[in-house]
């Protein structure tokens, strides 16, 4: 291209490093001075936040925390939202995963910073266990054999002897499955609720959230809670604000940007068009 | 017999497992089925270590040869065996374990990832045009969902929140789930192809 | 500022990694190859923590002998990494195989399958959202369909069956896909920004105090 | 004898299995299937020839989410098959890249006898079938840093996708590479669907690898699984017309 580009051209071909630093500013700057826009609750998260609230104080919970590094941001803020919930009723949960190696970690550290505020016993009320391959097939084996796949726990404690895991006889004595993760609930659906018949509520990331969809509607899953919005939106049924009401105005300005660009883009991509050049 | 028996094993593993389904004996609905899906998971974990296999024998040529970005080859080995062997020494609840965990390979990790962010709105601005109806129709659900889920769409138009509610519960599902139909069928003859030991691709390339 | 070094090490890791965004650098690279090498460290640990308490325990503490058929299963899937005696490790590849290749077919042929169809039909049909779901389920099941009656059989043997099925996959089918991905773009949008969101908080906030707490 | 609510599953299980022994056969007898015709398929000709008339490499960049092979990477090695062969025909510049510890050899004996049997084995280049391996985020910088030092004309982004397709998918474009993706993965279907400039998605890429290999074996299935997409079809019409009627039956034999 010899001549100097036009209008058209530069609105369609925007240096992407402009556009990364503009997505740092606009993240940064509602960072600094919120805005706190409030935000709509989607059915999917209300039913989530029905359906935990509809479980008997106390009772069983099952929860794959599958969460790692690359997604913590995204789903910590709604499992810390659950934890108060479940904490609330004083709820009994056993952790596990299966997809993330790192997760039994994240499941240990979030514990520690919400399970002081109730007093939570581990052991008692709350246990980790450690990570275990082979995906779908330990997702099965779990649904088999609890005690089996899970002798001991992360810490290397044995779980016969732990209060907790002796209500235990099989997966039915859950009231309730819990999923946060990466992944669509598909594994989770396919081998625990169908088979055994227990409730399951989801976290998904953004990703795998519209995937869900279809178990959602099909009544396979009782709620999803999707990306940070659906947190956000569990945050205020709850009424307690929390990381992810924070991180919400940072989402807004981001996706007006998105949008924006995209309408400069189509701007630009009308006009070639119906200049001498031509779009691609 | 360096194909049979594989061939063997897989199909009476698989054809347990099914027959569990099907059938109410306690031997294969029961008994085999938790053995077997037990073994496997203890197979699965000794499959974590076969990527570091290879990644030590690249790395470690390619430092030998002094090849390309050799130096970063020797911070991967020693990251890879210091780390391991500092799990292996205090496990993995030890606080200097979680301390690296959580100062260098969650940052890491995170970060790395988060590079998609950046990638995916200019990849958003670069091809959401208006080409003909197919693109028009996805990047119309984009912008309106897009806008509909977070706060300063809803407040330019309240709308927006439902509407993007209704295009995740009934469109969006719709084409989900006969996506999620066709790939239920894929998995199942995927399966049959295993069990009947008809899909060999797994076993390798025969030498 | 924080003095904490953990703090300041993943400050270092992060930006090193986001430089990359303005040109390849050393630091970078440095970030990269340590969280490579130090998540296959990770994930052998949990790998052994497996080994170690579901069959080395219960073996040889409770003399659970059977045991000792995955532990061998397991290390013989290790000769992979020797080309002569690779094809020892078969055996197991298949047992990982075919256990996986069953749990998966019987859960897609009940929960996917049948599960869907029948959440499907069971739908109420006062709703008319309803029916627009049955559509693009129809339209999207017609699209991905790859056998037609009368396909490519020549212009004169073209069937009327097969020219409807052709125009739903094309209008309802493809419509319906494309607005699933429309909505499923979206959605990653937001996901994927809430991780830088969650970058930008960690050195802006935790490490250089600039974001109140 | 039966597990409750499975008689109808195992009725369609045996239906399943018939249509695939049936539709083996009837293609080693040598009856043609007809199948619809796939864009994304033809595309890598024309991928190809871009690549050719450029001078600059075909990319095909195969990943796999684990140590394991997995279906999709062996899907795509029909793929890389039908590139290869292409990319010898023109003499094209031909790279393959995959992260599947698995799948590498295979890619390495597709492309390498590729190049012998079109007698061309001094244009085979082993440096150009490489691993890299990891299944983490650095490996997606490594491969996107080699696409940029190659300077790819095409790609082909295969396989059991996850969060790398948009690395991949930006870097080539940036490049003004012509890039085809297939994936059955849904969550990378949008960037596969807007990014690349053909796309095979969900079943689009088990029956190319079907219609590249013409294997009975994949013929067989290919019809058992169209055989079951028109039977769920006709369940879902029947279906919705019965419960128009007032009545339940097709639910209760499907739960049967």
């Amino acid at each position: 291209m010899e001549s100097k580009p036009d209008l058209p051209y530069r609105l369609q071909n925007i240096d992407t490093r402009i556009i990364h630093a503009l997505i740092l500013i606009l993240i940064l700057l509602p960072l600094l001075r919120p805005i706190g826009l409030p935000v709509q609750i989607s059915a999917g998260t209300r039913a989530a936040y029905n359906a935990i609230e509809a479980i008997p104080a106390g009772s069983l919970v099952l929860w794959a925390y599958e969460m790692n590094a690359a997604n913590e941001p995204e789903l910590m803020p709604a499992a810390i939202a659950w934890f108060h919930h479940l904490m609330r009723k004083r709820c009994k949960i056993v952790a596990f995963s299966i997809y993330s190696e790192e997760a039994p970690i994240f499941a240990q550290k979030a514990f520690e910073t919400v399970g002081k505020e109730y007093n939570y016993v581990y052991g008692e009320e709350f246990v980790v266990m450690p990570f275990r391959a082979g995906m779908e097939t330990a997702v099965a084996a779990i649904g088999r054999d609890i005690h089996g796949v899970f002798p001991t726990d992360f810490f290397g404690n044995r779980t016969d002897t732990m209060p907790l895991m002796q209500e235990i006889k099989g997966l039915s004595d859950f009231a309730i499955l819990l999923k946060t993760s990466g992944w669509g609930p598909d594994v989770f659906v396919r081998q625990m609720v169908t088979v055994y018949g227990i409730p399951m509520v989801a976290n998904c990331t953004g990703i795998v959230a519209p995937g869900a969809m279809a178990y959602l509607s099909a009544g396979q899953i009782q709620g999803l809670v999707g990306a940070l919005t659906g947190a956000a939106e569990y945050e205020q049924l709850l009424r307690r604000p929390g990381t992810a009401a924070a991180m919400m105005d940072a989402q807004s300005t981001t996706h007006m940007l998105t949008v924006i660009l995209v309408l400069l883009g189509n701007v630009g991509f009308y006009a070639s068009r119906r200049g001498p050049k031509g779009g691609r | 017999m360096r194909k049979e028996i594989p061939i063997a094993v897989s199909f009476l593993a698989g054809a347990s497992i099914v027959l569990g389904f099907f059938l109410n004996v306690p031997f294969f609905k029961v008994t085999a089925s938790r053995q077997l899906l037990n073994w496997a998971v203890i197979v699965a974990a000794f499959a974590l270590a076969l990527g570091a296999g290879n990644l030590t024998r690249i790395h470690v040529t390619n430092a030998a040869k002094r090849g390309k970005h050799w130096p970063y080859s020797i911070i991967l080995l020693v990251c890879l065996y210091g780390y391991l062997g500092l799990g292996l020494w205090r496990g993995a609840s030890d606080s200097i374990y979680q301390w690296w965990f959580n100062g260098a390979l969650v940052p890491g990790n995170s970060t790395v990832f988060s590079l998609n962010g950046f990638f995916i709105i200019s990849a958003a601005y670069r091809t959401w045009r208006l080409r003909n109806w197919r693109a028009a129709l996805l990047v119309g659900t984009a912008i309106l969902v897009v806008l509909g889920r977070v706060g300063i769409g809803q407040a330019m138009w309240p709308a927006l929140g439902p509407i993007s509610d209704w295009i995740m519960t009934y469109p969006n599902a719709a084409g989900m789930r006969g996506i999620m139909i066709g790939a239920a069928l894929g998995t199942i003859s995927l399966g049959l192809r295993i069990i009947l030991g008809i899909e060999r691709g797994h076993l390798g390339v025969e030498s | 500022m924080t003095a904490n070094p953990q703090l300041w090490l993943a400050a270092f890791i992060t930006i090193g990694i986001y430089s990359f965004l303005w040109k390849e650098n050393p630091l970078q690279k440095i970030g990269e190859y340590m969280i490579v090498g130090m998540g296959v460290a990770h994930s052998i640990l949990m790998g052994y923590q497996n080994v170690k308490s579901m069959a080395w325990e219960p073996m040889v503490k409770k003399g659970v002998w059977y045991m000792a058929i995955p532990l061998v299963l397991g290390l013989l899937l290790w000769t992979r990494w020797f080309k002569r005696i690779s094809y020892l490790s078969r055996p197991s590849i298949s047992l990982l195989v075919g256990v996986s290749g069953a749990v998966a077919l019987r859960g897609a042929l009940d929960a996917d399958l049948f599960g869907q169809l029948v959440a499907t039909i069971r739908l109420p049909l006062d709703n008319v959202y309803n029916w627009i779901l049955i559509v693009g389920v129809v339209g999207t099941l017609t699209h991905f369909m790859y056998i037609l009656p009368g396909m490519g059989a020549g212009p004169g043997r073209r069937n009327f069956l097969g020219e409807v099925l052709q125009f739903i996959g094309v209008y309802l089918g493809q419509s319906t896909i494309m607005i699933a991905l429309g909505a499923a773009f979206a959605y990653t949008i937001m996901g994927r920004v809430s991780v830088v969101i969650g970058r930008v908080q960690f050195l802006f906030r935790d490490w250089i105090y600039l974001i109140p707490k | 004898m039966l597990n409750a609510g499975t008689a109808a599953k195992l009725v369609f299980f045996c239906l399943f299995m018939a249509v695939v022994y049936w539709g083996m056969k009837a293609v080693r007898r040598g009856v043609n299937i007809r199948t619809k015709q796939l864009p994304g398929l033809t595309a890598i000709d024309e991928a190809v020839g871009r690549a050719t008339e450029l001078g600059r490499p075909f990319f095909a960049n195969i990943q796999a989410s684990g140590p394991h092979i997995e279906d999709q990477v062996l899907a795509s090695c029909e793929l890389v098959r039908y590139a290869v062969q292409s990319a010898v025909r023109y003499e094209a510049p031909f790279m393959c890249v995959s992260n599947s510890p698995d799948g590498h050899p295979i890619f390495e004996e597709i492309i390498s006898s590729a190049y012998m049997a079109a007698g061309k084995p001094e244009l085979y280049n082993p440096n150009n079938v490489r691993f890299i391996g990891g299944f983490s985020s650095g490996t997606h910088v490594q491969i996107m840093q080699l696409m940029k030092d190659e300077n790819i004309a095409a790609q082909l982004i295969s396989g059991n996708l996850m969060n790398q397709t948009m690395f991949f998918a930006e870097t080539g474009a940036a490049l003004g590479a012509i890039q085809i993706g297939a994936t059955k993965n849904t969550h990378q279907m949008p960037f596969l669907a807007m990014q690349c400039d053909y796309s095979l998605l969900g079943d689009d890429l088990y029956a190319a690898a079907t219609m590249i290999s013409r294997d009975p074996v994949r013929m067989g299935c290919l019809t058992a699984q169209e055989t079951g997409k028109a039977l769920a079809l006709v369940v879902i019409v029947v279906g919705v017309v019965a419960r128009l009627m007032g009545s339940n039956a097709v639910v209760d034999i499907l739960r049967r």
